[in-house]
């Protein structure tokens, strides 16, 4: 392959920051903004995904040769669609609770652009090795900014995090943020503020 | 009664007051003229003389075969001392011819019929064209163009513009005041060219020694013209807006005044029509108004084209020392010198002296506070237009009018951020030409 | 030729896999999938009955099926069934419990709603659901929604939660519309037979 | 680079730059600039202060009405709307921009759109909502799309509904002997929709009624949005399309169904009146096209009746308000006023 190939290393770190699928590639934002209501539902989502994405890639990175051009994307959601069955399965399960509270999001993860980005992207152009790496920096990528979000909307939503109460009785919780309109706005001031320390990174 | 008036506009504040009961004086006359060889729209006129050459006044001196220009005179009898280039009030250096007087005033008059009503259209346009008259109210147009309308446009109604809007300028009250033989001579001269019988004389309502005087002149004589008092508001002496309140007429969108059948022209023009027609004289001299706070004793002054402003404001007394801009023309549409060595020219109808600091106080963003929008005497959006323009959005600019402007400075005059509007227009309306004539 | 044969080989393969694990995936799931589910029917069954030591269940129609709460000496302590209808945002579903006679309530639980958080939402906690044990249904059940105060009468009003007057309408609403199809159904069944 | 060439290429003469200046000997030099050379007395931060003035009688009024609270209320988001705009000038790293008035405005309107129970904190959060998100990240001043004041109150509905919809009633009420715990109350708006009980138009006027700071009196609103329009430094034809569309469709609405309150009602109540002097005529978020601010005041004018009869809010001011701040630049951009002399011959 004639690109120019990246350290291993980065492969994974690369995920995290500089080409981190929420803040730089913004794909994936359908379940960032509907399910980062709680913290825990933000890392069931992250974690969720990142299963999804990294055995997808495995897999897709492994046949990537014998799938023809012409029936490849079907191919990869058949992929897909397989491994979000089985973590919705897996979660309606062993954690109704997550299973209720993030409800049609968890089969929604087959049309997650981030996860046929990177199939499309990475895994059908690299080897099973470098595709583990990517999926997993990607998959942090995701689970840490969802996790984030999730946090901050419910600290200042609900006054709490990971359900444990944080801030004094007094305080006034801030219902829109565990609202679609707090998911906007602190992906908005997120987006916004990782561009603002970019760009004064590159200054 | 309701007084006419055009729709939208400004009220500036007028400061008519600094000259405008002040007879004119006649200034003596310099003993070094220095006379641009372009002071009208158009191409420049070539010299015809060369260093050395004694010259008469009213000698022409230069002149160009190309349609759209007119000639002009020496404005002194003297000798030609260079012919060079020199600072143009406009802020440009152009060609000039310097004469030195050498003595009093040997005219050289123009060839003219006994009777002008009696001479044919062509014969008095051609004197019309011969004695150098542009348009004095500020643009310079070639007259004699004016006067010739193509075949196809029916010219109805002459209208004689009297209304002097911009604040200070008190020149063409003064002519109205003192020469009021001449200005209805002369409309009556552009009218028996233009073929037309209806003639209206346009002026502001704070004139009204002018307006009775007019009125009276016109019951003792023959003519049959209508004053018709305006309302004070600028800018009126615009051609598009004095059609508009007189007439209640609509010049269409890139259109000409002649399109609707009207000729406008301006009350010095006129006077400078008569003194050609009848007495033969082209024109070397002009009413200039010197005035504002800046200068010690304002005045209106009979100033011989060519004249330096320095000649003109020593003559009124001198700079205060605290003035800080000198400008020819009114406040509104005037160009700004920092050198007075610069001569007067056909279009300087005022040299305007302030000691104001407030001219430009701090800037705001655009509050989209609408003020321009409702100033704005062409129905324009001064705001979106100097966005366009500085964002080089030249086909945006285009399509919301940027050509219609007419730079009357009413939209930045009212803009409480400050903006300078009309200045961002005049950019843009310069490169959205450019792109027009590119594509065309 | 050759590549559409390849496709329709290897798409077969890829989705014969699937079919292949996510067959071997339910098998191990369902049950567990099943066990939850009853586990939240059988909590809210007893939440809004009063003590009752087993109970049965009663197809009344397709969509309705009637829990009877009775005791170890075959006493009817009450019925339960699942009431759904639209709150302020769509599908609110509530577990209703009777008397016996459809006199009055005996509890309400909520199973599904999407009502706003921090607003509608509270409609699950105890308090409000707590106004409608004892709430008077009879023939034509006439049961206030007022605001900001407690109602005169706490047999046969209800305070609205204050920010989700709606809400609040919409749990009653459901309720007395629901009670009255219930209870003709049962009517019915037990005509017939 | 590119872009300073294109800057300089196109750049005005500065109006009055002291290195412009070019020496003469004998005076100090004149200064260059391009016409127009005369200014109007009138500037950004006097048409500012003056809505401050504006809203002076309302702002005694409603001291009046609800005593101190009321004055710490609107005193601590005015000191907010200072600091949050002093913080975002600092990072934005440009000039301070509190003599403007536009700070203080905001912070002013938005107490006025508040109960007075309301917490401090939470006004707080709400001021620093409005100079922040709702001004400074759309650029400052003269960019933003939405009234900041009332996306601020628009942020705070949404994160405490229940406190910002919670009013007591003003310390002169003649009806508080009859409420039992003397706490909430609520509105006449409120009154109407959930209890259908109708309140006294006369209290209304006078602002004897419960509701936010500047909404219960009409009267003190009209004397400063007069004294506004007087001025002109708003536009007339918002008010008067805002209010007598309501009036109109609440007429229409009240003569189809008269459970419906009538229109007289309709004017009376809520914060229509602070809305419609105060908050639709902001310049910056209003058409600056006579035609669109006409189309503007009619569609908030609908907009409030249909959220007040058929919506789940019993007050629709705010929502109406910046539905149509969201289309101003569409209107700007379809009511272009015929150019002078277009389509004329």
């Amino acid at each position: 392959m004639a690109k120019k190939s990246n350290s291993l290393t980065y492969e994974v770190v690369k995920g995290l920051w500089n080409e981190n699928p929420v803040l730089i590639q913004l794909l994936g934002l359908c379940p960032t903004l509907a399910v980062t209501n709680s913290a825990v539902n933000g890392v069931a989502m992250g974690l969720a995904t990142t299963f999804v994405l990294l055995c997808s890639s495995i897999l897709i990175s492994v046949i990537r040769k014998i799938i023809p051009a012409q029936v490849r994307i079907a191919s990869y959601i058949v992929v897909i669609a397989t491994f979000v069955t089985v973590v919705d399965k897996f979660l309606a399960a062993y954690t109704p609770d997550i299973s209720k509270a993030l409800g049609a999001f968890i089969p929604l993860i087959v049309v997650n652009c981030l996860i046929l980005g990177r199939q499309e992207a990475f895994a059908s152009k690299n080897n099973v090795g470098r595709s583990i790496l990517d999926g997993i920096g990607m998959g942090i990528g995701f689970t840490w900014v969802l996790t984030l979000l999730g946090m901050i909307r419910e600290l200042l939503g609900e006054g709490s995090i990971f359900a444990i109460s944080i801030m004094p009785e007094s305080f006034n919780t801030w219902l829109v943020m565990i609202l679609p309109p707090g998911a906007f706005l602190t992906l908005g001031i997120f987006i916004g503020l990782s561009n603002w320390i970019n760009e004064r990174r590159v200054n | 009664m309701k007084l006419l008036s055009f729709k939208k506009g400004i009220h500036p504040k007028e400061f008519k007051y600094f000259t405008c009961n002040k007879q004119t004086e006649v200034l003596s006359i310099p003993d070094e003229v220095c006379i641009p060889l372009q002071q009208h729209i158009g191409a420049p006129c070539n010299p015809i003389v060369e260093k050395g050459d004694e010259v008469k006044t009213g000698q022409i001196i230069g002149r160009s075969e190309s349609f759209v220009s007119s000639p002009v005179h020496s404005t002194v009898t003297g000798k030609i001392k260079t012919i060079d280039s020199y600072l143009h009030p406009a802020g440009t250096k152009t060609q000039m011819i310097k004469i030195q007087r050498t003595g009093d005033d040997d005219w050289q008059l123009l060839d003219v019929p006994k009777n002008w009503q009696l001479a044919s259209t062509d014969e008095l346009k051609s004197i019309v064209n011969e004695a150098g008259i542009v348009g004095l109210g500020g643009a310079a147009f070639p007259t004699h163009i004016k006067l010739a309308p193509p075949e196809e446009k029916k010219i109805d109604s002459f209208i004689l513009n009297g209304c002097e809007c911009e604040p200070f300028l008190t020149s063409d009250h003064r002519a109205m005041l003192e020469m009021t033989d001449e200005v209805l001579d002369g409309m009556a001269i552009i009218m028996k060219v233009l073929g037309v019988k209806k003639g209206y004389i346009g002026i502001e309502n704070n004139k009204p020694d002018a307006i009775s005087q007019i009125t009276r002149k016109i019951q003792k004589s023959d003519y049959n013209f209508t004053v018709i008092p305006l309302k004070v508001k600028y800018p009126q002496g615009a051609e598009k807006m004095l059609i508009e309140a007189v007439l209640k007429r609509k010049v269409p969108t890139g259109g000409l005044p002649m399109d609707v059948g009207v000729v406008v022209n301006n009350v010095g023009t006129a006077i400078a029509v008569a003194n050609a027609v009848i007495d033969g004289k082209p024109l070397v001299e002009r009413i200039v108004t010197v005035s504002g706070d800046g200068v010690t004793e304002p005045k209106n002054l009979m100033t011989r084209i060519g004249t330096s402003f320095q000649k003109l404001i020593d003559e009124c007394g001198g700079l205060k020392e605290e003035t800080t801009t000198v400008y020819m023309g009114g406040p509104m549409m005037g160009i700004s010198q920092w050198d007075l060595s610069v001569p007067v020219v056909k279009a300087t109808s005022g040299i305007v002296c302030r000691t104001d600091k407030s001219t430009n106080g701090t800037s705001y963003p655009c509050i989209q506070c609408g003020t321009c929008v409702s100033a704005c005497p062409m129905f324009l959006l001064p705001t979106k237009l100097a966005r366009y323009s500085e964002h080089k959005l030249l086909e945006e600019a285009n399509k919301t009018g940027i050509l219609n402007c007419v730079e009357c400075g009413s939209c930045a005059f009212v803009c409480p951020s400050n903006i300078p509007l009309v200045q961002w227009i005049r950019i843009g309306k310069l490169k959205v030409g450019e792109m027009v004539r590119s594509k065309n | 030729m050759k590549t559409s044969a390849k496709m329709i080989i290897v798409l077969t393969v890829i989705a014969t896999l699937s079919g292949g694990i996510l067959s071997f995936w339910n098998g191990i799931t369902a049950p567990k999938i099943k066990e939850n589910r009853l586990k939240v029917l059988k909590k809210a069954i007893s939440t809004v009955l009063p003590k009752y030591d087993n109970y049965e269940e009663l197809k009344l129609s397709e969509e309705i099926t009637l829990y009877i709460g009775k005791t170890l000496k075959e006493e009817t302590v009450g019925f339960a069934f699942k009431a759904k209808g639209n709150g302020f945002s769509p599908d609110l579903t509530l577990m209703v419990g009777i008397l016996p006679d459809f006199s009055a309530l005996t509890g309400i639980e909520i199973l599904e709603q999407t009502e706003t958080p921090g607003l509608g939402n509270k409609i699950e906690d105890d308090e409000f659901r707590e106004q409608f044990v004892g709430l008077l249904m009879g023939i034509e059940p006439n049961i206030a929604v007022v605001k900001n105060r407690k109602p005169k009468n706490p047999q046969k009003g209800i305070q609205a939660l204050s920010g989700a007057t709606i809400s609040s309408k919409a749990v009653v609403f459901i309720i007395i519309e629901q009670v009255k199809i219930v209870q003709n159904l049962y009517n019915q069944k037990m005509a017939g037979i | 680079m590119e872009e300073k060439v294109i800057k300089n290429d196109v750049k005005v003469k500065p109006k009055k730059n002291p290195k412009d200046k070019l020496f003469k000997l004998d005076r100090q030099p004149l200064i260059i600039s391009s016409s127009p050379h005369l200014n109007t007395t009138d500037s950004v931060p006097k048409i500012m202060w003056t809505v401050i003035i504006a809203l002076l009688p309302a702002v005694v009024l409603s001291i009046y009405y609800f005593g101190l609270p009321a004055l710490w209320m609107m005193s601590t988001c005015v000191i907010s709307a200072g600091l949050a705009e002093c913080l975002m000038n600092k990072l934005k790293g440009e000039e301070f921009t509190i003599p403007d008035g536009s700070a203080v405005i905001t912070g002013l309107l938005l107490a006025m759109t508040l109960p007075p129970s309301f917490t401090l904190t939470s006004a707080i959060i709400g001021t620093v909502f409005a100079i922040v998100i709702g001004k400074h990240i759309f650029g400052g001043l003269g960019f933003n799309i939405f009234n900041p004041a009332l996306l601020g109150r628009a942020f705070l509905q949404a994160c405490f509904p229940v406190a910002i919809t919670t009013w007591t009633f003003p310390k002169t009420d003649v009806y508080l002997s009859k409420i039992v715990d003397g706490v909430t109350a609520a509105t006449p708006l409120g009154l109407f929709k959930f209890e259908g009980e109708t309140s006294d138009l006369f209290n209304m006027f006078w602002g004897n009624i419960g509701g936010s700071l500047g909404e219960t009196s009409a009267i003190s609103i009209i004397i400063g949005g007069g004294f506004l329009l007087i001025k002109k430094y708003a536009d007339w034809r918002i008010p008067v399309s805002y209010l007598g569309t309501v009036f109109l469709f609440g007429a229409i609405m009240w003569w189809i169904n008269p459970k419906y309150p009538d229109p007289t009602f309709h004017l009376l109540s809520g914060g229509l009146m602070l809305g419609a002097f105060f908050m639709a005529t902001d310049m910056v978020t209003s058409p600056i096209t006579p035609k669109g601010a006409w189309i503007f005041g009619i569609g908030a004018g609908i907009l409030l009746v249909v959220i007040r009869l058929f919506g789940g809010l019993p007050e629709g001011v705010m929502y109406s308000i910046l539905l149509m701040n969201a289309v101003t630049p569409l209107i700007n951009r379809y009511t272009r006023p015929k150019f002078f002399g277009e389509g004329s011959k």
